[in-house]
């Protein structure tokens, strides 16, 4: 899939090089979302994340959900790169990049390509608190 | 058959391992693995809810397990 | 309005110093539009365009529409950067960057902005080709 | 009253020049201006639309006109 980029990493996630790969002369529209872990959840500090992926797994959900928005709207590339490991406020998990020919593809691709990864990718997030910690969504 | 079943997020914390090996009948289904491991670790039935991945794609509670397949337990995902 | 950036110029536009500006301690998700400029348009090959503004105006109408962002959707900071003057093929004419405590309405309020700009905000693009240049949407 | 059109893009090419000086009544209002520049400039009404700014505003056809007001005329625009 030369117009896909799946990266899972525990390396710092790079913006300006996302920008980089998705940009093309045949792009009229590009949606790019950054997540970025908050200094609090539910009014409580946050002191830092840890993210935990089933790597395999992670990387051929991944994969699906880009090959769905290739099926479902008219868009050029598509690019995943999600992070693993310990994250300090302000740092990003997540960036999805779409570059389309319109803008309407690229948005709702990206949209629908968070939505599905949060719902359907084996990454897990446990938030660390001052005092203690808990899985994310583990627990009714 | 001998199957070891990965733990990923909180099920490694009720497991106490990332790792566990269960003994299971050659025709045994994912619906049979949930309520072999649920006997073991009661702590599951907790959980909002989980999956079980059979070779890196979610399975049905009437999928057949194989033997050297690779079993993992994924609780709620919460990533991005 | 410390949480609005509308910058209107004829310089190169920066996707970097978008994303630095626009990051916080207190957001979650960050939805950034990259308008490009596209090497055709209904199957005929573009050489450049070239924007053309009414300066005061243009400024005070992004202004006016990253104010409605702000009365409809709970966002944190919203920045549109528009450039002027002559872009070549896969320069970037337009950047829209929204962050919020939560994705939904990062999305829907940058989606907002950008189809707004497009239907209100006294800017004009002529199409140059190789064998004459054209008013975008000047004529029925 | 005297007062100054400013003019861009497609309308800047119509006027011939990115400014144009008309002469109108002093209640006159932003249908009287686009009349009369309609019949100076006969082109302007082969244009998908056009609006007529008035201090950085866009404004109604109904609005009256008052001397040393800065006028636009906005042909569809095109940004982004």
């Amino acid at each position: 899939m030369q117009h896909t980029q799946v990266i899972l990493t525990a390396d710092t996630l790079d913006v300006p090089s996302c920008i980089n790969w998705i940009m093309s002369p045949q792009s009229g529209g590009i949606d790019v979302f950054i997540g970025t872990v908050r200094n609090a959840t539910k009014g409580k500090s946050v002191l830092r994340l840890e993210f935990e992926a089933y790597e395999p797994m992670a990387i051929s959900e991944m994969e699906k959900i880009c090959r769905q928005a290739f099926d479902q709207w008219p868009v050029q590339k598509v690019l995943v790169h999600h992070r693993t490991g310990t994250l300090q406020v302000g740092e990003i998990p997540v960036i999805i990049a779409v570059s389309a020919a319109h803008r309407a593809a690229a948005f709702e691709a990206c949209r629908y390509i968070i939505d599905t990864l949060k719902q359907t990718v084996p990454i897990w997030k446990k938030e660390i608190f001052e005092d203690g910690e808990v899985w994310v969504a583990a627990h009714p | 058959m001998k199957i070891n079943v990965l733990a990923f997020g909180v099920a490694k914390e009720i497991f106490g391992s990332s790792l566990v090996s269960l003994e299971l009948t050659n025709d045994a289904t994912i619906y049979n693995l949930k309520y072999l491991l649920e006997q073991q670790y009661p702590r599951l039935k907790q959980l909002a809810s989980y999956m079980v991945a059979v070779n890196n794609e979610y399975a049905l509670p009437g999928d057949t397990i194989h033997e050297r397949d690779e079993i993992a337990i994924i609780p709620p995902v919460s990533g991005g």
